[in-house]
C-alpha cells in the first residue's frame, strides 16, 4: 500500500467537496472520505505490523517512497511510517471521522467548514508521515489558516481575539522550529532528510542550541508551560469539531515532534535539557489541574485539563527512560481520543442547553442520559479510571518516571501523581453539577438526546478509549521498537 | 596663493552638494527644491570634470558623465515642473507642506 | 485448566449482567434487568461455591497446606525489564474466601434489590452498576499483581461511586458520591506510589515476588531498599505506609473516614453490599495480601496500623452513639469494625505457623460480611416503611415488623459479640491477639467492643420499641416472600457463621490452625457487652427522658460527637479555603493575569511600538531625505567607530 | 549583427511595443476597446518572445552585458507586466490615456531591462533615470486627484535626491578607480575612507529602489496616492528588477567590501523588517498596507541577498516570481475595489466572502502567499529566502526574522479575518472584468501551483550557476 494514500484521500475528499452542490452532500462526502481514511489507517495498522514482522528489523521505517520534490534545495517528498505514525495516523482518523459526523448539525457555510476540516486533517496526516523536515514544516503551517478560519468564522465567544492568539502563538512556535531545522540543515550537511540527519554527530553546543529552539517550538504547539495560553481560549472560542482537532490533534503534532525530532535527532540536547523539560512540564500539570479547578465554562476546564494532561507526556519525555518514553506516547493518543469526546459531548450539550456555564446546568442525567453518559465516560478516562486509556498511559508514564532513582526525580513524580487528586476533584465537580443534581430543564428548547450521527460519533470515540484501556499491549508492541531506538541514541551518549 | 588643486575642488563640491541638501531640507517651495537639487547634481559634475582634470587626465569618462548628468538632469527637471504645474493645479500652491496629506 | 475456566466464569457472569444491562437498559433489558443479573449471580455465586469446595476439599490441600495457584496469568501491559502488569487469579485461602463471601453476599443483595428498586427509575442501570461492582470485586480479591489489584481497586471505587449517586437528582447524593470518590482517589495516590516503591524494590509487581523478595531477609532487594532512606525512614517503610494509606482511604480508617457516613446517600441495599460487606474490607484484604511484608520488614508500619485502627474502632463507636440516622449509625459501626479487623492484623506478631491475628482478622471480616449487610437489609425494610432514616421517628416497629425485628435483634447480638452469635467467635480472637500481643490496644477493643453493644441496642431499643409509633393508615406489607430469601440466609449466616472452624481454612501460611476456645478469657468482654446493652436496655427500651438529661448534662462531649470530632470541617476548611480559594484561585489568577497578561502585553506593547513609530511616516518628503542623509551618516559612523 | 539583435532582442521587443504605440497614438487608434487587448496580447507575445533565444553576451564596447540568467529575469518582468496589463483591466480601461500609460510603463521596463544588463556606471545612471521617470509621471496619472499629484512630486522629489545621492557616489568611485565598467572596479578600489562612503552612497540609492528602512518613507506615501496598477508596478516590477540588480551589483562591483557590507546589510535587513511589520500592523488603506508589506517583503529579499553570495539570485529570482503572483493579485483586488466604489479601506472589504466570493478567495490566497503560509507558493518563497540569509547569518538573527513571521502573520490574518467577517457592509455588486478574471485566476494558479513546481527551481539553479 502506498502510504501517499494517506494524503491522497483527504485531497481527493477535499476536492469532491467542491464541487459538491448541496449541504447535505457536503456532509456525506467528508463522512464517506473520512471513513475511507479511517478504513486505510486501519488497514495500515494491519500491514504495518505484518511487514514489521516480515522485516524482522523492528525500528525500520516501513512504507518509504521519496520523490523530488524541489530536490536541488534538499526537499522531497519523503513519507514513511513507523510505530508511533502509524499510531498517530490511527488517532488522527478516528478523530477525523467523528469530527465530521460531530458537525453535522452545521449549518452555516457548510461546505467551506468541512473543506477546512479536511485541510486541517491533512496538515496532521503529513505532518505525521514526513520523512524530510522541509515536509513536516510545511504540513505544520499548512494548518494555520485552517484553524484561524475555523475559529474566527465558526467559532464563538471572543473568537476573533482567540483565533489571532492561537495563531500567532503557533506562528511563534513554528519560528523557533523553522530556525531549529535551519540550523540542522546547515550544519549536518545541508539536507533535511531526517534519516541523513540522523546520521551526522552534532557537536553538544550546537545539539543543546537547537533542541532549545526545536523543542520550545513544537512545546508551543503541545501546550508546555508557559506557552499554553493559546489552549484555553483557542479551544474554547473554537466550534466543536474545531476544539476536537485542536485538542486531539494540533497539540499532538507538537509532542511528536518534540520526541521523534527534537529527542531523536539530539538526543544530547535532551539528555542536557531533561531537568528543565521535567520541571515544567511537572508545573504544567499540577497548575493546568488547579488552574482548571476555577474553570466555570466546560470548554475551559477541558482545555486547561488538556494542558494538564499533555504535559504528561512532556513529562515522560523529559524521564528519558524506556517506559517514560512509551507512556508518553500513550499518552498522546489517548488523550487526543479522549480530549476529542469531550469537546464533542460539550458541544453537544452546548447545542442542547445553548451554554456551558455549569452553574447554568443540571441534572442533564435525565434530559439526555446519552450524551450524560458520554460526558461522564469522558470525564472517568480524563481521571484516569482503570479500563479506560487514561489509566495506561499516565500509570506508564508515572511508571517509567520512577524508575529514574533521584530524589529529584522521585519528587516530580509524586508530585505529579498528586495532580490525579486534582484531576478528580475537578472532573467530578463539573459531572455532578451538571449530570446530577434535579433537573433544570431550559426553557423553550425541547431537549432531545443525541442523534444517530452524534452517537456514532460518540460511540466511535468511546471505543478507541475503551479499546485502549482494556488492551493496552497492541498499542505497546507497536510503539516499543521506535521508543527504543531513541532511547538507544541517548543511552549511546 | 597657490594654484587651485583636487581637493580645493572636492571642497567646493562637497560644499555645494551640501549646500544643495540644505536647501532641499528646509526650503518650502517646489522649485526651489528642485533647485536644489540640480545644486547637488552640479556638484556632482564638478567632481567628476576635477577628478578627470587631476586624477585620470589620460580618460575622458568623467567628462561624458557629466554631460550626460546635465542631459538627464534636464529631462528630469522638465518633468519635474510639469509634476509641480499638476500639483499647483490640484492644491492651488507649490508649498511643499501644503501637499502632506499622505501620512503615517 | 477447568480451573481457570471456573473461575473466569465466575468472574464474567458479574461482567454479563453489567454489559447487557448497561448497553440495552433502555430497551431490551429494562424491566428484565433485575432477574437477568439475579440469574447471572446465582451462576456466578454456585460455581464459586463449587470452587471453593474444590479448592479446600479437593486439590487446594496439598502437603499439609493450602496452596498458592495462579490460575490465568496473562501479561497486560509491559513495562520495562521484569515489571509487568499481569492479569490473573491468585487462589490462596484468603481469596477463595473471599470469592464466596463477595459472591454470596452480592447474590443476596441483587435478590433483595429486586424488591427493594422495584418500581425505580433506572432500575436497569441499578443492576448494571450492581454487577460491575460485583466484577470488579471479584477482580480485586483474585489479584495476582498489585497493579491489577490498583486497576480494580479504581473499578470498585467508581461502582461505588455511581451507586453513591444512583439517586442523582438529589444533591446530597450527587455531593456524597464525588466525596467518596475524591477522598479514596487522595488515598490511591498514595497507594499508587506505594506499589512503585514496592514494586521498584521488589523488581517485580506479582505479589509473589513481592512477598518473597521483600521478605526473604539478607535478599538483595531488601538490602538495597534498606539503604534507601527518606526524611530518616527507609523507603519500604514508606512504601508500605503509602500502600496502608490507600488500604486506609478504601476501609475507610482515620482520618481518611468522612465519605463513609455521607455514602449512606446511595440505596440501602448498596450500602449493605458495598459500604459494609465487600468494598470497604477491600484494605483489610490489601493489608492481609501483603501481611508477612508488614509484619517481618516493616514492623515499625505495621504497629503504626495498628494504633490508626484502634483510634477509628473507638473514634467511630462513639461518634455512633450519638447518630440519629439509622445508616449512618451502620456506617460508624462499620468503620469501627474494620478498624478492628485491620487492628487485628496490626497486632499480629509473625511467628512461624500461622499467624492468629490474622485469622482473627479475616474470620471477623467474613462474619460481619453476613450481619452487617444483614442489618443493613433489615435497615432498608425499616426505611422503605418508615420512609425516613432518623430513628427519631421509629419505634415500636416489632409490632409492624416481626419478621425484620427477629432479623435485626440477630444481627444485633452478633455485632455485639453476644455468644453464640458469629460476632462472638471472631472478635474473641481479635481480643486474644491484641491480648497477646499488645495490652493497651486490648483494653482500648474491649471498651470499643461495649461501646459497639451499647450504640447497636440503642438503635434497636429506639427503633423496635420505645414508644409506638402511630399506626400507618394504609396496611402496608412487611416484605415480599422473594426479598425474605436473602435475610433468612443471611441471618443463618450471623446465628451459625461462628461455628465455622476459620482457622481450618484461612490462615496466613496456609497451615491449619487448631481452634482455642477458653471460657476465662471470654468472660469480661462478654460481660461487658451485656453491660452496654443494659445501658442501651435502660435508656430506650421504654419512652423516656433519660437519655435527654444526659445529653443535657454533657453537652460538650455530645457536640463533639455529633460533629464527628470536627474531622470534617477540618477537612472542609482545607479544600474550600486553602485549596479552592487559595491555591486554585491564585493559579487561575496567575494564568489569566501573569502567563496570559506577558501574551497580551507582548501584542500591546507591540501596538504600542508601532504607534510610537507613527511619527516616523511624517508625510513630509523634506524629512524623508533628511533621514535618508542620517541613515547614511549613521551607518558611516556606525562602521568607522567599529 | 545577428547577436545584436539577439541580445538586445528583449529591449528591441520592448523598442517595438513603444513605436506600435506611438504610430497607433499618431493614427488616433489609441481607443481602449482596440488598443488593450491588443497590448494585452502583444505583452503576452513579448513575454513569450522573451522566454526563447536566450543567450549571453557584450555589447557597447562592454556597457551592455547579457546572460540566460539576466534574459530570463527580464522575462519574469515581462510576465509581470503582461498580468498587470490583464488585472487592471477596468481601470486602464476608464483611463482616458491609456496609450501614454503603456508608453510610459513600457519606457521604464526598458530602463529596468538596460539596468539588469548595465555593465557600466554610465549605462547603469541612464536605465535607472530611464527606469524612474516614468513612474513618477505615473504616479500623479489620476487626473485632478489631490493625493496622486503629491505622490507623483513626493516620488520625484525623492528620486532625484536619491540619484543625486548615488551620483555622488559613482563620483566618488571614479575618482578612486579611474574606471566606471563594473568588473574593473573592485581590482582598482583601494583601502580609502571614501571608498566606504561611496559605497554607502551606492547602498542607499539601491536600498532607497528597494524601499528599505529608514530609506522607505517615500513608499507608503507614493504606493497610496498612485493608482493602484502604478503601485503595483512599484511594488513588483520595479522591487524586484532593483533586487536582481542589487544581488549582481553586489557580486560584481563590492566583492572586496564583502566583510564590511554584510554587517551593514544584516542590520537594514533587521530593521525594515521589524519597522515594516510594525507600520503594516496599523494599516486601514489596503494600498498603504500593501506598501508597508511590500517593504517587510523587501526585508526578506533583503536578508537573502547579505548572505552576499552568488547563490543568492536563486532564492531572490524564485521568490519574485511568486511574489509576482501573490502581490500583482493583491493589487488587482484592490484595484477593482478602489474603482468600483473608491474603496479602500479595511471596512469596506468587511464581509468581501459574502459579496464576491471570486474576487475574496484571490485576495486571500495572496495574502496567505504574502505571509508565507502553506500550501501557497509563498511558503517555499519565503523558506528558501530565510534559507539562503541564514546560510551566512547568525542563528540569533535568523531567530529574529523568524518571530518577525509572527507580527506579520498577525496583520495578514486581520484582513483575511475582515474579508470573512459576517456583516452587511456592502450590499453593491463589485464585478471584476473577463481578463481580470482570467489574470487572478493566473495568479491563483500560480500562487498554488508554483511551489510545487520543481523544475522551476531547478532551472532558475542552473541558470545560477555558470554566475
Amino acid at each position: 500500500m502506498s502510504l501517499l494514500l494517506i494524503l491522497i484521500i483527504p485531497i481527493l475528499t477535499a476536492g469532491a467537496v467542491l464541487l459538491c452542490k448541496t449541504d447535505e452532500q457536503v456532509k456525506w462526502t467528508a463522512l464517506a472520505g473520512s471513513l475511507a481514511q479511517l478504513g486505510v489507517s486501519v488497514a495500515l495498522y494491519f500491514l504495518f505490523v505484518r511487514e514489521r514482522a516480515i522485516t524482522g528489523q523492528e525500528s525500520l521505517i516501513l512504507f518509504e517512497e521519496r520523490y523530488p520534490l524541489l530536490s536541488d534545495a534538499g526537499i522531497f517528498l519523503h513519507v514513511g511510517a513507523d510505530g508511533i505514525t502509524v499510531g498517530m495516523i490511527l488517532l488522527t482518523s478516528f478523530v477525523l471521522a467523528a469530527g465530521v459526523l460531530a458537525s453535522w448539525n452545521i449549518v452555516y457555510r457548510v461546505k467551506e467548514f468541512f473543506l477546512l476540516l479536511l485541510l486541517l486533517a491533512l496538515g496532521a496526516f503529513g505532518f505525521f508521515i514526513s520523512q524530510n523536515l522541509f515536509l513536516l514544516f510545511f504540513f505544520l503551517e499548512l494548518s494555520v489558516i485552517p484553524k484561524f478560519l475555523l475559529i474566527s468564522i465558526w467559532g464563538s465567544g471572543k473568537k476573533e481575539y482567540s483565533a489571532n492568539k492561537l495563531a500567532l502563538m503557533l506562528m511563534g512556535g513554528s519560528a523557533l522550529i523553522l530556525t531549529g531545522i535551519l540550523l540542522l540543515y546547515f550544519n549536518g550537511g545541508r539536507t533535511f532528510e531526517i534519516h541523513s540527519l540522523s546520521r551526522v554527530v552534532f557537536s553538544d553546543r550546537l545539539q543543546q542550541v537547537v533542541f532549545a529552539l526545536l523543542f520550545v517550538g513544537f512545546g508551543v504547539f503541545t501546550a508546555l508551560f508557559p506557552f499554553h495560553t493559546w489552549v484555553p481560549d483557542g479551544h474554547s472560542s473554537a466550534p466543536t469539531a474545531g476544539s476536537m482537532f485542536l485538542a486531539g490533534i494540533s497539540m499532538k503534532l507538537g509532542g511528536f515532534g518534540c520526541l521523534k525530532i527534537a529527542m531523536y535527532l539530539l538526543p544530547e540536547g535532551a539528555l542536557y535539557f531533561s531537568h528543565i523539560i521535567i520541571v515544567l512540564s511537572v508545573i504544567g500539570i499540577l497548575y493546568g489541574a488547579l488552574a482548571t479547578m476555577m474553570q466555570k465554562d466546560l470548554k475551559y476546564i477541558n482545555a486547561y485539563s488538556s494542558v494538564s494532561h499533555v504535559a504528561f507526556s512532556l513529562l515522560g519525555m523529559g524521564m528519558l527512560t524506556q517506559t517514560a518514553i512509551t507512556g508518553a506516547v500513550m499518552q498522546m493518543i489517548s488523550h487526543g481520543v479522549m480530549t476529542a469526546l469531550f469537546f464533542a459531548v460539550i458541544g453537544m450539550v452546548y447545542e442542547r442547553t445553548h451554554t456551558r456555564m455549569i452553574q447554568e446546568m443540571s441534572g442533564l442525567m435525565k434530559t439526555m442520559p446519552f450524551i450524560a453518559t458520554v460526558f461522564f465516560i469522558s470525564g472517568l478516562c480524563s481521571l484516569g479510571l482503570p479500563g479506560f486509556s487514561g489509566f495506561v498511559s499516565e500509570m506508564t508514564v508515572l511508571t517509567g518516571s520512577w524508575e529514574k532513582d533521584s530524589v529529584f526525580h522521585r519528587t516530580v513524580t509524586i508530585a505529579a501523581a498528586a495532580s490525579l487528586v486534582v484531576t478528580a476533584v475537578y472532573i467530578l465537580r463539573a459531572t455532578t453539577k451538571i449530570m446530577m443534581g434535579p433537573p433544570q430543564l431550559p426553557g423553550e428548547n425541547a431537549v432531545t438526546d443525541a442523534n444517530t450521527k452524534e452517537r456514532s460519533a460518540a460511540i466511535l470515540l468511546t471505543a478507541g478509549i475503551v479499546w485502549i484501556g482494556l488492551f493496552p499491549a497492541w498499542l505497546t508492541a507497536l510503539i516499543k521498537p521506535d521508543v527504543q531506538q531513541i532511547m538507544k541514541r541517548i543511552a549511546g551518549l | 596663493m597657490t594654484e587651485p588643486g583636487l581637493y580645493h575642488i572636492l571642497t567646493l563640491s562637497a560644499l555645494l552638494f551640501c549646500t544643495g541638501m540644505y536647501g532641499f531640507f528646509t526650503r518650502r517651495n517646489l522649485i526651489t527644491l528642485l533647485m536644489s537639487v540640480e545644486l547637488m547634481l552640479n556638484s556632482v559634475n564638478l567632481n567628476l570634470v576635477a577628478f578627470d582634470r587631476y586624477v585620470w587626465p589620460e580618460k575622458t569618462e568623467g567628462l561624458f558623465f557629466s554631460l550626460f548628468i546635465i542631459a538627464v538632469a534636464a529631462a528630469e527637471a522638465a518633468l519635474a515642473i510639469a509634476i509641480i504645474i499638476h500639483l499647483y493645479r490640484t492644491h492651488k500652491s507649490i508649498d511643499v507642506q501644503e501637499a502632506e496629506e499622505l501620512k503615517y | 485448566m477447568i480451573y481457570t475456566v471456573l473461575v473466569l466464569l465466575i468472574v464474567l457472569f458479574p461482567l454479563a449482567g453489567f454489559l447487557f444491562p448497561a448497553l440495552w437498559g433502555r430497551s431490551l433489558f429494562k424491566k428484565s434487568a433485575g432477574p437477568l443479573t439475579v440469574v447471572l449471580m446465582t451462576f456466578s455465586f454456585l460455581l464459586s461455591a463449587y470452587f471453593a469446595y474444590l479448592y479446600f476439599f479437593e486439590f487446594g490441600y496439598q502437603q499439609g497446606a493450602y496452596r498458592r495457584f495462579l490460575f490465568p496469568d496473562i501479561p497486560w501491559l509491559e513495562f520495562s525489564g521484569a515489571l509487568a502488569i499481569r492479569m490473573g487469579a491468585y487462589i490462596d485461602a484468603v481469596s477463595v474466601m473471599m470469592l464466596l463471601t463477595v459472591t454470596f453476599v452480592s447474590l443476596m443483595v441483587h435478590v433483595y434489590s429486586l424488591w427493594y428498586m422495584k418500581h425505580q427509575e433506572r432500575y436497569a442501570a441499578y443492576f448494571a452498576y450492581l454487577s460491575l461492582f460485583t466484577f470488579s470485586m471479584l477482580g480485586l480479591v483474585l489479584s495476582s499483581n498489585i497493579f491489577q489489584m490498583y486497576f480494580f481497586w479504581e473499578l470498585v471505587g467508581v461502582s461505588s461511586f455511581l451507586l453513591i449517586g444512583f439517586y442523582y437528582q438529589k444533591p446530597a447524593a450527587a455531593a456524597a458520591a464525588k466525596k467518596a470518590f475524591i477522598v479514596t482517589r487522595f488515598a490511591d495516590v498514595g497507594f499508587f506510589i506505594g506499589i512503585l516503591i514496592l514494586s521498584f524494590s521488589a523488581g517485580s509487581m506479582d505479589f509473589e515476588t513481592i512477598l518473597h523478595k521483600l521478605t526473604t531477609p539478607g535478599s538483595d532487594a531488601l538490602n538495597t531498599a534498606a539503604a534507601q532512606t527518606f526524611l530518616g525512614i527507609s523507603a519500604l517503610s514508606w512504601g508500605a505506609a503509602l500502600v496502608f494509606m490507600g488500604a486506609a482511604g478504601k476501609s475507610a480508617l482515620f482520618p481518611l473516614h468522612i465519605w463513609l457516613p455521607d455514602a449512606m446517600e446511595g440505596p440501602t441495599p448498596v450500602s449493605a453490599l458495598i459500604h459494609a460487606a465487600t468494598m470497604v474490607v477491600a484494605g483489610v484484604f490489601l493489608i492481609a495480601r501483603l501481611f508477612p511484608l508488614y509484619a517481618i520488614t516493616v514492623p515499625g508500619v505495621q504497629e503504626f496500623i495498628a494504633w490508626v485502627s484502634a483510634v477509628t474502632a473507638l473514634m467511630a463507636a462513639l461518634i455512633a452513639c450519638v447518630q440519629t440516622d439509622i445508616k449512618r449509625i451502620l456506617a460508624f459501626s462499620t468503620m469501627s469494625q474494620i478498624g478492628l479487623m485491620m487492628l487485628s492484623l496490626g497486632v499480629a506478631k509473625y511467628e512461624a505457623g500461622p499467624v492468629p491475628g490474622y485469622t482473627a482478622s479475616l474470620f471477623h471480616l467474613f462474619t460481619h460480611a453476613l450481619f452487617k449487610s444483614l442489618l443493613f437489609l433489615c435497615a432498608g425494610i425499616m426505611i422503605h416503611f418508615v420512609h425516613n432514616n432518623s430513628i427519631w421517628k421509629m419505634g415500636g416497629l416489632r409490632k409492624y415488623l416481626p419478621l425484620t425485628h427477629l432479623f435485626f435483634l440477630a444481627g444485633c447480638l452478633a455485632i455485639s459479640g453476644i455468644p453464640p452469635f458469629s460476632g462472638f467467635f471472631s472478635k474473641e480472637e481479635i481480643l486474644l491477639a491484641a491480648y497477646r500481643n499488645y495490652f493497651p490496644l486490648y483494653v482500648l477493643v474491649l471498651i470499643t467492643s461495649a461501646v459497639t453493644a451499647f450504640y447497636m441496642f440503642r438503635m434497636y431499643f429506639r427503633t423496635f420499641w420505645f414508644y409506638n409509633l402511630k399506626g400507618p393508615t394504609e396496611k402496608e406489607t412487611e416484605i415480599e416472600v422473594p426479598a425474605l430469601i436473602p435475610l433468612v440466609l443471611l441471618a443463618i449466616g450471623a446465628v451459625l457463621g461462628g461455628f465455622i472452624p476459620f482457622g481450618n481454612f484461612v490462615t496466613s501460611d496456609g497451615h491449619r490452625m487448631p481452634f482455642h476456645f477458653d471460657v476465662r478469657f471470654s468472660l469480661l468482654p462478654v460481660i461487658l457487652n451485656l453491660a452496654g446493652i443494659f445501658v442501651a436496655m435502660w435508656f430506650y427500651k421504654t419512652k423516656n427522658k433519660r437519655s435527654d438529661i444526659v445529653q443535657e448534662k454533657a453537652w460538650k462531649l455530645y457536640l463533639l460527637l455529633s460533629e464527628k470530632f470536627y474531622v470534617d470541617h477540618l477537612y472542609e476548611f482545607i479544600t474550600r479555603k486553602v485549596i479552592f480559594q487559595v491555591i486554585g484561585r491564585s493559579a487561575a489568577w496567575f494564568d489569566k493575569n501573569i502567563v496570559d497578561g506577558m501574551v497580551n502585553l507582548s501584542g500591546e506593547a507591540t501596538q504600542y511600538v508601532s504607534a510610537a513609530f507613527r511619527k516616523l511616516q511624517s508625510g513630509k518628503v523634506q524629512l524623508y531625505a533628511l533621514y535618508f542623509l542620517l541613515a547614511i551618516l549613521a551607518l558611516a559612523l556606525i562602521t568607522i567607530l567599529k | 549583427m545577428t547577436d545584436f539583435f539577439l541580445l538586445l532582442k528583449n529591449e528591441l521587443g520592448l523598442c517595438v511595443l513603444l513605436l506600435f504605440l506611438l504610430v497607433m497614438k499618431i493614427s488616433g487608434r489609441d481607443n481602449a476597446s482596440f488598443l488593450l487587448p491588443a497590448m494585452q496580447w502583444l505583452l503576452l507575445f513579448n513575454f513569450v518572445f522573451s522566454l526563447l533565444f536566450n543567450s549571453g553576451g557584450r555589447l557597447f564596447g562592454g556597457m551592455f552585458d547579457t546572460s540566460p540568467l539576466l534574459a530570463f529575469q527580464k522575462a519574469i518582468l515581462n510576465l509581470a507586466l503582461y498580468l498587470s496589463s490583464l488585472l487592471f483591466e477596468s481601470w486602464l480601461r476608464k483611463s482616458a490615456h491609456l496609450a501614454e500609460f503603456f508608453l510610459l510603463t513600457l519606457s521604464s521596463l526598458l530602463g529596468f531591462f538596460l539596468l539588469i544588463s548595465s555593465a557600466h556606471f554610465l549605462m547603469f545612471y541612464l536605465s535607472l533615470e530611464l527606469a524612474t521617470l516614468p513612474v513618477a509621471a505615473l504616479a500623479g496619472f489620476a487626473p485632478m486627484e489631490k493625493r496622486s499629484s503629491e505622490a507623483a512630486m513626493k516620488m520625484i522629489l525623492s528620486a532625484a535626491f536619491s540619484s543625486a545621492v548615488l551620483l555622488f557616489g559613482i563620483s566618488l568611485i571614479y575618482g578612486l578607480a579611474g574606471t566606471l565598467y563594473f568588473k574593473e572596479v573592485p581590482a582598482a578600489l583601494k583601502e580609502h575612507p571614501l571608498t566606504w562612503l561611496a559605497v554607502l552612497f551606492l547602498i542607499a540609492a539601491f536600498a532607497f529602489k528597494l524601499s528599505v528602512v529608514p530609506f522607505h518613507l517615500w513608499t507608503a506615501d507614493v504606493y497610496e496616492g498612485a493608482p493602484a496598477s502604478v503601485s503595483s508596478y512599484l511594488s513588483v516590477i520595479s522591487k524586484g528588477a532593483v533586487a536582481f540588480v542589487f544581488v549582481s551589483a553586489l557580486h560584481k562591483i563590492f566583492v572586496p567590501l564583502k566583510g564590511q557590507i554584510q554587517p551593514v546589510l544584516l542590520g537594514l535587513t533587521l530593521i525594515t523588517i521589524l519597522i515594516g511589520n510594525l507600520f503594516a500592523l496599523r494599516q486601514q488603506n489596503i494600498k498603504r498596507f500593501l506598501a508597508f508589506s511590500s517593504i517587510t517583503q523587501a526585508g526578506y529579499i533583503l536578508f537573502a541577498i547579505s548572505s552576499l553570495k552568488a547563490e543568492s539570485f536563486t532564492p531572490v529570482i524564485y521568490f519574485i516570481i511568486i511574489y509576482i503572483f501573490s502581490n500583482l493579485a493583491a493589487w488587482s483586488v484592490a484595484s477593482v475595489m478602489s474603482s468600483s466604489a473608491g474603496k479602500e479601506n479595511q471596512h469596506d472589504y468587511a464581509g468581501l466572502y459574502y459579496r464576491n466570493r471570486f474576487l475574496a478567495v484571490a485576495l486571500v490566497l495572496s495574502l496567505v502567499s504574502l505571509a508565507g503560509i502553506p500550501p501557497a507558493a509563498g511558503f517555499f518563497g519565503k523558506w528558501f529566502l530565510i534559507l539562503q540569509g541564514a546560510s551566512a547569518a547568525k542563528g540569533i538573527i535568523t531567530v529574529f526574522v523568524a518571530l518577525n513571521l509572527i507580527l506579520s502573520l498577525y496583520y495578514y490574518l486581520k484582513w483575511i479575518w475582515v474579508v470573512f467577517q459576517n456583516t452587511n457592509a456592502g450590499s453593491d455588486t463589485i464585478t471584476p472584468t473577463r481578463m481580470e478574471k482570467t489574470g487572478l485566476i493566473l495568479c491563483v494558479a500560480g500562487i498554488l501551483l508554483i511551489g510545487f513546481w520543481g523544475d522551476l527551481y531547478r532551472y532558475i539553479v542552473e541558470l545560477v550557476k555558470p554566475f
